[in-house]
């Protein structure tokens, strides 16, 4: 770099992030996901005015990462706990960031009952496939014939039902104002993912509605693969179950 | 003067806890507490408060911990399942150190039980029956007064030492309709530094029970047995014709005021029966305890359970003198004849005079 | 000065709120005084009770076993509590819906009370609890009339204050009845 | 000449950032950093355009890129 | 002669139940105790048995009630957090009089804690950390050997009282790897005339543990109350070196296994120490902690929390002779020369020789 | 009746229920639910081999009528029960029988997730919008704008989100094989209900995955109307918002 | 000629038989059974079909409902 | 007899199997013994280890702090357990990528083994694990590395058994390595 008086910088950290080390497994979309939230809460300039609701999975040391204010929720609940953060502090912005473990397994009322009530928050939802931080068991978005520490045999649909789709079933309920579907794996879904947070930013700050982005993600350590192929993984396999897109945004127009 | 009302007892807890500014309300259904909930639903939004019927119990703590996290005062109300099913996040809130006002108007039990009055959640209630050692403060109300007033309490507690702080009443305590005066409160709100409030020109903050690097949950732990240790000085009992007791009966909640009228029965009859009440369940009153049992001949112990603070009671007695028991499962409500009768066999089998 | 009462009857006869006026007018009087009602799945029989003590010093047992009165309403309320009356008690019996030997009570004093009749007289049969709730200070001394009358006020919902002066007409029937029969 | 600057004790090595560059200007290297990971070297043979894509898929943020200054 | 496997004491747990003939696991992940619920997914349909991952710990509990109801084995396992999310569910179990094997391989608290080893949750399995008066049996294994023995022997106790038992480990016990006798279990199994089994030939049966009518439940918490005193004649406990102890250290699970090296390090500087091992928690072994207390000088009770189980040694000992405590809140393990240590200071103060 | 002995009777109590009187409210539905719930156990003949999981509500009592073998639930913990019931006896025909308040609110995660396993197991599901046993609070199916003990001023979609659609929400989740919304306000309605709980034990006893059968019901006592005003409620305002049919049945041709 | 036997103890009173019947065969009655329900009562004055929609929408169960055998 | 060892060293270097059969021979040896792993959250630094203890007697504590003997891996494993081995105790040092001065210990004996270089010469760098288990029973003659070759059947997987002949090369390599060390 010889000229470099001359260069602009044209990638950097968002400002929300501190700077350290991720804990996370090399080529976990954990990382990426953490970007582009705290690159939305840069773009909102919402850093000082944000309340978030860690959940219990991985990503339980996001406090550690986010420059914002951060309480921990027990495992399954933080969309009950960010209720309570909107409802005392109705001016923050709250979000809840959650694994595929606690939001659709041990969550699964919580997050449906404040999508239901129509709670002003954004949920971002991180669905790999499985519970990655208590090492790679079966979750309920578990694809079918997959294996994992408790499907030794691969899911089966007769024992274990079929994964479920999330975002499709929020959709349904009146409550939900926006849900979309994303994923990090490529330059192109990740130009989807960006906006699609956009749009949920833009629903709380706006007091339309619940928003709820689902990311597929990758877990290569409890899949048992490299990063690239957790990474195609993810564009393939998952996103042929999990179609991804925009399934609800009830101000579009 | 304060203005003075018949009330319910459930519904002087909810007037106290607006009175003490609580405007954050998170609760559920349940038998014999839901004149909390139904109170509050049609108060808080006159106070400018928020009223919420959460999808479950365990929802409404996890509602009460992230409002309580951002300094507000909070609380919530159950009866024993529904506390139950709180047991988690009331360990969340001791080891993140979120304060928070949790009411059992305890009911029959175990499992479905009844909706009697009961005092079967003692040991839930001062030994957390959630995982993890961690106290919660539990204040006991024998009146619809002492429900006003002891929540307004709870509030200040709960925020004085960070920390959960029960109000166990019973079926008995919420249903009974008693002249309130409703006293004003006037204590100014505590600062809350640690509050989530945004990191406005500062850093992000947390609340959080996590503690992973070796030693420091041991440190955490410390530092929260410390402090538990450091509540014993709200330490709060009544006492009733104790003075010259020979036996000295020691009941909490509905049981303790029952034998109010047990002890006038006894004493009319020339026994020195007395009586005395613990109001903070933990901390115990252990010193109150201790000197009675140094004083009295004999110490009986009267619960609606097979027995819970009896074993506080032995503990601080230190063997200074007998600790007899009656115990009076929930099914029905006792009789201040039943009790005294029952004090009476104790004071003959112990020879009394 | 002590008193207690067990006053029971049908889900429809207003006996939560003759227990409501009682406790109220007794707080307004400067005593101490609790009102408990059965609540809950055993309200769903039908039937309904509360029971009321009133005393100068406080007030330790909201229930009360051997109750110094009851105020019977019908005739199961008959059937559960007269028998639990004190010998030196009183039984407010509601002589509309119960006759003489359909129930069993030690109590020496039995007041037959024809509610229903004297609520007619009033104007309104469904004032016969206030009419059973005169009969009942009446007979018993424990509060006046008057005093019943001032808990009106406090004890009723704003929506039925215009119903005071049928109220008190009613007190005022029971309280009258009593003190006949007694000077009979 | 647009310019990637590798921020080699923050790269784990995944990979992820060398599959997303169209110009295949990244290859994993053969040095180790302090946490034991190989890490990314970038190749400044003038074929990158800044694009950014690498920085964007690196899920450790341990890319920044560089670009002239639009006159 | 029975095989002898080198295996971790989680491992050691599932094999115990698959052994006693648990068909019917549910259960949720949770560190330390995954290996359960994982080996049982891969072991369970070998032997024509149900591996199911429940939605949640509340899911888990109460799949193993409805299987349970039906008279078959049935286990479900979790880690402190799980443990309290089970707490409504486990008092259902007691107040219907359901049998079922609930391990709790605990971590540290409160809260989210840590996966560190902790014994903080002994109130919570010995006093009922649900509501209403009810007990289960706990059974405390310090070994991967324990760990398998004890899981068979609580499915045996579970059937012969109708209630839940509770095997409490922690992370220690449930990481360990030692080598395990893999006894075989030879007992039949008992009959179940309660159990719901279709109303073949009679009247629809009822498990439930609502008693509504006045005095019911009370007539039914007593005949519970007998039920759990009756267990007294389960107690187990072990001593190390005991005899001729002066100073008797008494401790359960890892750190009762941990102090057996620092009894023998004791021992080597010539003081009598010796050591006492509670098994059940509950029934607490009180007669032999009295006839302890008897015989020796002073006793002391170290936990991995600040305090717990020495509240039952206290009230067992009845003040014979001094009760000393040294706690160790979870964070780290301890080693056997730091409590061998802290059990010379004891020592020292209480003026031994 | 002078000719007794030509008379025949065309309707009497079925066999599964105990000739005893229930505790119901005048005019509550729940007595026509269980009694058609009866019928089609003696049509399967299954009395002897069906295990209920009763629910906490007005209905915990369901032991106390029908005369098969059942266990108590906790409070919205009935689905998860059923399936250990089911799991561990996988012949017996075993139901759940459960308020709104019990599936709705507290128990939401362990039926969607029941659903979504596919437990090959019976769940009928008593919709009277409101907490009926503990007096007549607000469920999360109470409509908009009506008042109830905790929402004394009408649920408001604002605060409290507007009334939640089980039945469409289990049917977007592959485990769920068979649901219907039917309602028992008169002969036409009861009819339907009739037909799909009919439906449901059949697949049931087939083996063909997770039935749901939701009945709007009336709850006089709490809506405080009359039985005739809350049957007729039933029929209107509650039939209006959920629309009764039949939602999913995979087996249909 | 159908029949309707009215269990008068079982019956509350709630008034749906009265309005499910197309005949207007089924009235409240003045008479209390002893739970203090007014029970109904049934006009068999010829007009009942016999088609049950009374006794399958009562709740409590109160009707049954006889039929002449058909010959 | 007591010996006691911490095995640490990065995530795929084996050092879990190392412990886990030492702990298996000593079992079949007849010994008590325990293994210790060190698990869960504190995994995911990509550095792992475990301890394992042997005895005569019951083993009670499975963790040490102040170990008979350590074996490191890499550095940080050198640098985080060197300095916990006892005075008279023994560090075995992956020599391979480990150097002097890189970690601080007390222990008087540390063992330098090169066990890349090793393993390389069985064939198989994947082998450095097993080449310093043999250096270790070698050094503290705590075991056999016949014991430790029995071993091998029963606590590898059944499907790494056609590996056994070049683990045991491994196992013959590392004590042949320090007996000679010892001999010069
Ligand atoms: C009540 C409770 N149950 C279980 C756990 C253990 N636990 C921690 S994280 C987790 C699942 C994590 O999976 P997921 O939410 O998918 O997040 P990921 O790690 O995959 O990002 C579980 C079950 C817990 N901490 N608390
Ligand atoms: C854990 C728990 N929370 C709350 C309750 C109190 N409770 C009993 S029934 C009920 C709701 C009943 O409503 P629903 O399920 O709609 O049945 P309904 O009575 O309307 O038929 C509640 C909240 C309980 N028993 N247990
Ligand atoms: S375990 Fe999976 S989800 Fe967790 S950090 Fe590693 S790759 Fe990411
Ligand atoms: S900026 Fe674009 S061209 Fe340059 S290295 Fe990155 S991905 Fe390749
Ligand atoms: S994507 Fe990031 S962490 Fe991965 S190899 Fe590239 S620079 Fe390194
Ligand atoms: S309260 Fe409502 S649901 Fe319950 S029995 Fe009465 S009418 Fe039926
Ligand atoms: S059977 Fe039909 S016609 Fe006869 S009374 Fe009943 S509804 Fe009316
Ligand atoms: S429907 Fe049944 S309970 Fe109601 S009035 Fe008619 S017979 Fe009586
Ligand atoms: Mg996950
Ligand atoms: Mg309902």
């Amino acid at each position: 770099m010889s000229a470099k008086a001359k260069m602009k910088q044209v990638f950097d950290r968002p400002k929300s992030l501190k700077d350290v080390p991720y804990h996370y497994c090399p080529g976990c979309h954990h990382g990426v996901i953490h970007r582009l939230v705290a690159e939305q809460i840069d773009a909102f300039g919402l850093r000082e005015s944000t309340l978030a609701a860690a959940s219990v999975g991985c990503s339980v040391l996001m406090y550690d990462y986010f420059d914002v204010d951060v309480v921990e929720s027990p495992h399954g609940r933080a969309p009950a706990v960010a209720t309570g953060l909107k409802r005392s502090r109705p001016d923050s912005f709250v979000f809840t960031y959650q694994g595929d473990g606690d939001l659709a397994a041990i969550g699964t009322a919580e997050i449906v009952h404040a999508a239901n009530r129509g709670e002003n928050i954004t949920v971002v939802f991180v669905n790999n496939a499985v519970f990655g931080m208590t090492g790679g068991q079966m979750a309920p978005t578990t694809l079918l014939g997959q294996v994992t520490t408790t499907s030794p045999y691969g899911r089966s649909a007769a024992t274990d039902g079929m994964p479920i789709r999330v975002c499709e079933m929020l959709s349904t309920l009146e409550g939900t104002a926006y849900a979309a579907r994303v994923a990090v794996n490529n330059i192109k879904n990740l130009k989807k993912a960006k906006a699609a947070l956009k749009r949920a930013f833009t629903y709380q700050t706006k007091g339309w509605g619940f928003s709820f982005v689902e990311f597929l993600s990758s877990c290569p350590t409890n899949w048992k693969m490299s990063a690239e192929e957790a990474n195609a993984r993810v564009g393939k396999e998952m996103a042929d179950y999990f179609p991804l897109g925009v399934y609800k945004d009830v101000r579009a127009n | 003067m304060a203005r003075r009302v018949m009330i319910k007892g459930n519904e002087a807890i909810a007037m106290g806890a607006i009175e003490a500014g609580c405007r954050y309300y998170f609760g559920y259904p349940i038998t014999p507490q839901t004149d909390i909930p139904e109170y509050l639903s049609a108060a808080m939004p006159k106070v400018g408060g928020v009223f919420l019927q959460a999808e479950s119990e365990v929802a409404a703590i996890n509602m009460l911990l992230g409002a309580a996290a951002t300094g507000v005062r909070a609380m919530t109300s159950s009866s024993s399942p529904g506390i139950s099913l709180k047991q988690e996040g009331i360990s969340y809130l001791a080891g993140s150190q979120i304060p928070g006002v949790i009411v059992n108007m305890s009911r029959s039990g175990p499992g479905l039980g009844g909706i009697h009055p009961s005092q079967g959640d003692y040991f839930q209630s001062t030994r957390g029956g959630g995982h993890g050692d961690y106290r919660t403060l539990v204040l006991a109300p024998s009146t619809a007064q002492e429900n006003y007033d002891l929540t307004m309490l709870a509030f200040d507690l709960a925020d004085k030492y960070r920390n959960p702080v029960m109000v166990l009443g019973d079926a008995l305590i919420g249903q009974i309709k008693e002249p309130v005066e409703l006293k004003s409160y006037r204590k100014k709100p505590k600062e809350k530094p640690w509050a989530l409030t945004g990191a406005k020109g500062r850093h992000g903050q947390i609340l959080k029970s996590l503690f992973l690097a070796d030693g420091e949950l041991t440190d955490h732990n410390w530092m929260l047995a410390k402090k538990y240790k450091s509540m014993e000085k709200e330490v709060r009992f009544e006492t009733y014709r104790a003075e010259d007791a020979q036996l000295l009966l020691v009941a909490f909640g509905s049981v303790g005021r029952i034998l109010r009228t047990s002890v006038d029965i006894l004493r009319d009859k020339g026994k020195a029966v007395g009586l005395l009440r613990p109001i903070t369940l933990f901390p115990f009153p252990n010193k109150a305890v201790r000197q009675a049992a140094d004083k009295a001949k004999v110490l009986m112990v009267m619960e609606m359970s097979t027995g819970q603070m009896v074993e506080d009671v032995k503990l601080a007695a230190e063997c200074a003198c007998p600790v007899d028991f009656y115990g009076r499962p929930p099914g029905s409500i006792p009789t201040p004849d039943e009790l005294a009768k029952e004090a009476m066999k104790i004071w003959r089998k112990r020879g009394l005079k | 000065m002590y008193f207690d009462t067990i006053i029971a009857g049908f889900g429809g006869q207003g006996v939560l709120l003759m227990g409501n006026v009682l406790a109220y007018a007794a707080m307004q009087a400067g005593k101490q005084v609790t009102y408990m009602p059965v609540y809950g799945v055993e309200m769903r029989g039908g039937t309904a009770n509360c029971t009321v003590v009133i005393s100068d010093r406080p007030v330790g047992s909201p229930i009360i076993h051997e109750p110094v009165s009851a105020v019977v309403m019908n005739r199961p309320s008959a059937e559960k509590f007269g028998p639990m009356v004190k010998k030196k008690g009183q039984v407010f019996v509601n002589a509309s819906l119960v006759k003489a030997g359909q129930f069993e009570t030690r109590a020496k004093r039995v007041s037959w009370v024809p509610t229903l009749e004297l609520a007619n007289e009033v104007g309104n049969s469904r004032l016969a609890n206030m009419v059973m709730l005169g009969a009942v200070v009446g007979g018993s001394g424990v509060l006046t009339v008057e005093q019943l009358a001032e808990a009106l006020t406090g004890a009723l919902d704003p929506r039925y204050h215009k119903m005071i002066p049928a109220n008190v007409q009613a007190l005022e029937a029971g309280a009258r009845f009593v003190s006949e029969q007694k000077a009979a | 000449m647009p310019q990637v600057k590798v921020i080699s004790e923050r790269c784990k090595g995944c990979g992820l950032c060398v599959l997303a560059c169209p110009k295949h200007n990244l290859a994993l290297g053969k040095d180790y950093n302090a946490q034991g990971y190989a890490y990314v070297t970038f190749n400044s043979d003038g074929k990158c355009t800044g694009c950014t894509f690498c920085a964007e898929l690196c899920p450790d943020m341990a890319l920044r890129v560089y670009k002239e200054e639009s006159a």
